[in-house]
């Protein structure tokens, strides 16, 4: 039973730190985006 | 910028470019060069380190595509289409250094159908000797320079690209491949001449095309503009 | 628009949780493999999915090679309708094409969805924004195999002892894998200003060799046979309710970690074009 | 009026056949490389004779992949030494033509160090061919073919890209995996000479990979050589 549970957890561990990955470059774009417009005005 | 009137309209412009640009990345090599250029006409073009003048040539050649902008060329906008009409000689010498220059020459006829005698005269015409065996890697830099202005030159292409033709060729031979480069624009061909000694070209090329960072900032017939700068 | 994004991910996370219960749940024990054997709702939808992210990088990528020149474009067209004609007509004109197990009906659909999906992606995106959908597609699919690969010697492990099987379909998408790494690793290290059309290129490649993969270890099995991961042949009507339920969630879920990434992909381009446009403006004081 | 397509692969490949022949330092530098590999691989895996046929197809097959892909990285050296391949870029000649004498060149090239290195293996492994030994023939042409042609793709390619040496084994390997698996089974069948199975799958399953990467390349060359 326990290999079940470590399977699901182990889907949702990849699928979770992908998706940090993703929001962290998100975040990052952000910033650059923000400082664009800082430096512009 | 304005296109600065062509005094003599009685070519109509074989090459046309477009508010041209080119980017790597943030760096902008050209950024919007138009103009047009006429049949049987030398351009020098003249400009600092990094103002385009090379990115432009790549252009015309067909070797790089545009950021943005249009090139047309003999009427054609996509340059590979009109290759035939091309010589093109970069700052490398573009020939392989273990073969002899006429093996070279003969390997690049083929590419172009054309027989062999062709490459013969062709190195005769920029003055070195056709028979030499020695290969192209153990020529001292002047001969590697005509050897490849030999190439450029081998399919009679109705516009040249040449990219610094005089780097490190002695005065007495660049002068001489300055009349010949007269006697084939006064064939009809285009001739592009991208160079630092623009003295060699004074009174003979038709237009001096000044660039800086990635602009035409002027097209004058002489040199004068060169003292004002 | 914007508001859009949550809803679906409430509704997303609230099927997800259904799937979940369903396959812990409702799906019945397998005898021989017991609880272990629920893996399978996880694993085989994972793999769909990711099989199906990589078709549509497949399509996208092949337009952006194709749509560059409106002839090569047209051409195109005619020869997806073709193979949409050739996949309805061919399993009920020669029966012996269809496997066994499959419907020849389910070959027509699935062909005409397929052609479909081609056309469908002709419409929504543009010549650039093809090339985002196949960037894309390639990340979240890989990260979909990652996760096929990870289940499967989970599961392997209790059943048969062992943690690695060369089963076909395991070994196929470890292939499948490693192909779109190399994918993504082009990517990552193209210094040219075409990369899109590398990648492209890598991407038909790849997708012309997964059916060479996929007979070549299939008869590589046959002649040294070994245990196959979920066991192929008839599955229980009810497990197959619940696989679907889980493929439907997953499907869900992979659309809205796709549409993020395609939004973000979307985002980062257009700084780099304002950066580009900066660049162009301001003089280049610093070389004179 | 430019040179009939194969009139200038013929060109192309009899040039870079003569440069070879006139430097030789390629290809003494590769066969030393193959010698390394073989003696490597027989140190590493040194089996009792038995043992020796069931994984020798296997041995021979990855050597000869580690050869062709060394052999590979040098495809464009030379022209990118002085930036030849941009003569070429501008000239009306056909890509394809430039690839199929640049692939021909390998392939010969391969062909070469293979042609050293199996005696080497027959003599270090004591292999003796229990099945049909004139299969090899076809298994070997095929397969070499399969790594050149598109290992000639990947490493233009690769050209595009910064670290260019490791960029081609990570494009090519994932590709030829199926290639791979045929090239060493049926080897190994015929090497262990089992009646109840047969090479024929695998040689025709060559053919096809070879058909259909083959068209692959000759569609996408020309693109991928002016993806500048």
């Amino acid at each position: 039973m326990t290999y079940l549970y470590v399977a699901y957890a182990a889907t949702w561990a990849i699928h979770i730190a992908y998706l940090i990955t993703v929001v962290r470059r998100y975040s990052r774009l952000k910033q650059e985006v923000e400082q664009m417009h800082k430096k512009k005005s | 910028m304005n296109d600065p009137n062509a005094a003599h309209t009685e070519a109509e412009a074989i090459i046309a470019v477009a508010n041209l640009v080119k980017q790597f990345g943030r760096f902008a090599a050209l950024r919007g060069v138009s103009a047009s250029f006429h049949a049987s006409r030398m351009y020098g073009i003249l400009g600092d380190n990094g103002a385009g003048k090379t990115t432009l040539l790549r252009i015309l050649a067909g070797l790089v595509p545009p950021t943005r902008g249009e090139v047309t060329i003999l009427g054609k906008n996509n340059p590979r289409e009109v290759c035939r009409e091309f010589g093109y000689m970069a700052h490398p010498s573009l020939l392989y250094d273990e073969m002899s220059g006429m093996e070279n020459l003969r390997y690049f006829a083929c590419l172009y159908g054309l027989e062999d005698a062709r490459c013969a005269d062709i190195i005769a015409a920029v003055g070195l000797d056709p028979g030499l065996q020695r290969p192209v890697g153990q020529y001292s830099q002047g001969m590697r320079q005509r050897m490849s202005l030999a190439r450029a030159l081998l399919n009679d292409p109705k516009i040249l690209l040449l990219d610094e033709p005089f780097s490190n060729v002695d005065i007495r031979s660049a002068r001489e491949m300055v009349k010949l480069l007269a006697r084939m624009r006064n064939g009809g061909k285009t001739i592009f001449v991208v160079t630092h000694q623009a003295s060699l070209l004074d009174g003979t090329a038709d237009e001096f095309v000044w660039m800086d960072s990635g602009q035409i900032i002027n097209r004058t017939p002489d040199l004068k503009f060169m003292e004002t700068a | 628009m914007k508001k859009a994004f949550p809803i679906l991910g409430l509704l997303t996370a609230g099927l997800l949780s259904y799937a979940l219960y369903e396959g812990l749940v409702v799906a019945p024990k397998e005898q021989t493999m017991g609880e272990v054997q629920r893996i399978f709702y996880y694993h085989v939808p994972s793999a769909w999915t990711a099989f199906l992210l990589f078709f549509i990088n497949f399509l996208a990528s092949v337009q952006y090679l194709v749509r560059r020149d409106p002839k090569t474009d047209k051409i195109a067209n005619w020869v997806v309708i073709t193979i949409g004609v050739l996949t309805c007509v061919a399993p009920y004109a020669i029966p012996s094409l269809v496997p066994a197990g499959a419907r020849a009906s389910s070959i027509a659909t699935t062909g005409v969805a397929l052609v479909g999906l081609y056309f469908l992606i002709k419409k929504f995106f543009s010549e650039q924004e093809t090339d985002m959908l196949a960037l894309t597609t390639a990340e979240v699919g890989v990260v979909f195999c990652t996760v096929v690969l990870v289940t499967g010697p989970l599961w392997a492990r209790p059943v048969w002892g062992i943690w690695w099987t060369w089963d076909v379909r395991l070994t196929s998408t470890l292939v499948l894998w490693l192909i779109y790494v190399s994918y993504l690793v082009l990517r990552r290290f193209s210094s040219s200003g075409q990369t899109p059309v590398l990648a492209a290129a890598l991407a038909v490649f790849g997708a012309l060799d997964v059916p060479l993969v996929y007979f070549s270890i299939w008869f590589f099995r046959t002649q040294h046979p070994q245990p196959v991961i979920g066991g192929g042949g008839s599955i229980d009507p009810r497990m197959l309710h619940v696989l679907l339920i889980n493929w439907l969630a997953f499907l869900c879920f992979a659309f809205l970690v796709c549409w993020s990434r395609y939004r973000l992909e979307r985002m980062k381009r257009e700084v780099e074009e304002t950066q580009a446009l900066e660049a162009l403006l301001e003089p280049r004081s610093a070389l004179r | 009026m430019s040179a009939a397509p194969s009139g200038i692969t013929l060109a192309t490949l009899t040039k870079d056949l003569r440069l070879e022949w006139r430097s030789k330092d390629a290809i003494n530098s590769m066969l030393f490389f193959a010698l390394l590999v073989v003696v490597v691989f027989s140190f590493s895996f040194d089996p009792v004779a038995e043992e020796s046929r069931q994984i020798a197809g296997g041995l021979v097959w990855v050597a000869f992949l580690f050869a062709a892909v060394v052999a590979l990285n040098q495809t464009w050296a030379r022209e990118l030494r002085n930036q030849v391949l941009d003569a070429y870029r501008v000239s009306p000649a056909p890509a394809n033509s430039l690839f199929l004498a640049k692939a021909m060149g390998n392939f010969l090239f391969v062909g070469v160090l293979e042609a050293l290195m199996t005696p080497l293996f027959v003599v270090f492994y004591k292999l003796r061919v229990l099945g049909p030994a004139w299969q090899l023939l076809p298994v070997a042409i095929l397969g070499t073919w399969a790594i050149v042609v598109n290992g000639t793709f990947f490493a233009a390619m690769s050209l595009r890209t910064r670290s260019r040496e490791i960029m081609l084994p990570l494009l090519l390997f994932p590709i030829t995996i199926p290639a791979l698996l045929s090239m060493v089974e049926a080897t190994t069948t015929i090497l262990v000479g089992d009646p109840s199975t047969s090479a024929k799958f695998w040689i025709v399953l060559l053919a096809t990979y070879d058909v259909v990467f083959t068209t692959g390349c000759l569609a996408l060359f020309e693109t991928v050589l002016h993806a500048e």
